[in-house]
């Protein structure tokens, strides 16, 4: 999977993009920020309100409870303030 | 047709690129959004962050369904990134149509998606430092009267 | 600031007289009015005919009346009258604000008044002759919603 | 008082202005459409539907109830169609 953090949680996190192998048994989107909050201090305190945070799979919305696959392109970002 | 652009844009280029040897627009709709300075803290520069791939993604579905929603004879969608000061442009939406409701409601439906769902992100730096802009309640609010 | 002119008007410059070196505009909204071809009967040119003295006395008033509604920084009505082609501008309307809303809802007020309430009428030529072009009940309908 | 007449009014009556000394007793709009419709073809069928003209005193818009004055500047015209 592809790994894509923008605005303050690019900043919390310390890099935009990351790769990471699907491991086995992670089915869902809220598996996989389980998964990433628990890496370290920045992680934690990017996912630290998952309210607050909106995903996309292949660059369209989804939900926490969406499937993901290992050939994945995953973003994660606050609330968009464009416009 | 919609562009995801760092540099400036001129209004009237883009609305003859539209609309020059048409005579079937009636009423032809411009918004632009600027770079404003803040009432309490001065503002020196704003930097827009945005997901390239996505961003034009969702700008061309989203201008797809308000030629969908409504008859427009020609739309543009330019929104920009990266440092702007205060005066400089942020957006342009134009809607062209034979009636004006029609332009005017596109319009005004095509930045309450902008708003609140392009994948654009706002940081604002002051002489306190860099605070990223917060989304607003009213926008989501703008956006769902809308519908899907 | 309101014109009733002959003349063509030029959008990018009146939005220059407005806006240049303003840092606290943060939406601009522009409304252009122009003759389109008709379906049905090949258009030649539409002429309009106003009141002079009434009309600047009723575009003045309105123009107040939205910067009371609504807080704009700036706004411009420009109508044009006399004999005009397919293509050509008829009126423009532009609203400056801090906020989006604002700038969209007062020009969509101003150009549902100018539709009902300013003095003009216009002429359409066709090859079968001459017609006035009559008012429509929707007009009527969209400029009562903002009351009195 | 100066009588104005725009749009297919004026076509009809044939004149866009005109001077009227106010005749005595002569108190509302309504009773000035009446004496004008009177003074012959054109100007009875300017106001032939008295129901679609508008009318304005001194560049304000009017009733037909209105009172009028000599020195008032009366315009009649159909409803507008500008924009």
């Amino acid at each position: 999977m592809k790994l894509l953090y923008f605005a303050w949680m690019r900043q919390r996190i310390g890099t935009g993009e990351e790769t990471l192998t699907k491991p086995d048994g992670m089915a869902t989107v809220a598996e996989l920020i389980a998964h990433l909050a628990a890496r370290g201090p920045g992680y934690a305190a990017a996912f630290e309100n998952p309210a607050v945070i909106k995903v996309a799979i292949n660059q369209d919305y989804a939900d926490f409870t969406s499937p993901i696959a290992d050939g994945d392109e995953i973003a994660f970002f606050p609330p968009v303030t464009g416009g | 047709m919609i562009s995801v652009q760092a540099e400036p844009f001129d209004l009237s280029r883009e609305l003859a690129l539209l609309t020059d040897g048409r005579t079937d627009i009636g009423a032809i709709v411009t918004f632009t959004g600027r770079v404003r300075d803040l009432g309490e803290a001065f503002l020196k520069a704003m930097t827009l962050e945005h997901y390239p791939g996505m961003t034009e993604r969702q700008l061309e579905e989203i201008e797809n369904e308000a030629q969908t929603r409504w008859p427009l004879q020609a739309s543009r969608i330019i929104h920009r990134y990266g440092r702007l000061e205060p005066g400089d442009d942020i957006v342009l939406v134009i809607t062209c149509s034979a009636h004006r409701q029609a332009a005017f409601e596109a319009a005004s439906f095509l930045m309450d998606w902008l708003k609140t769902k392009a994948p654009f992100w706002k940081v604002e730096e002051t002489e306190t430092g860099e605070t990223w802009v917060e989304a607003k309640a009213e926008d989501d609010a703008a956006a769902d009267k809308w519908g899907k």
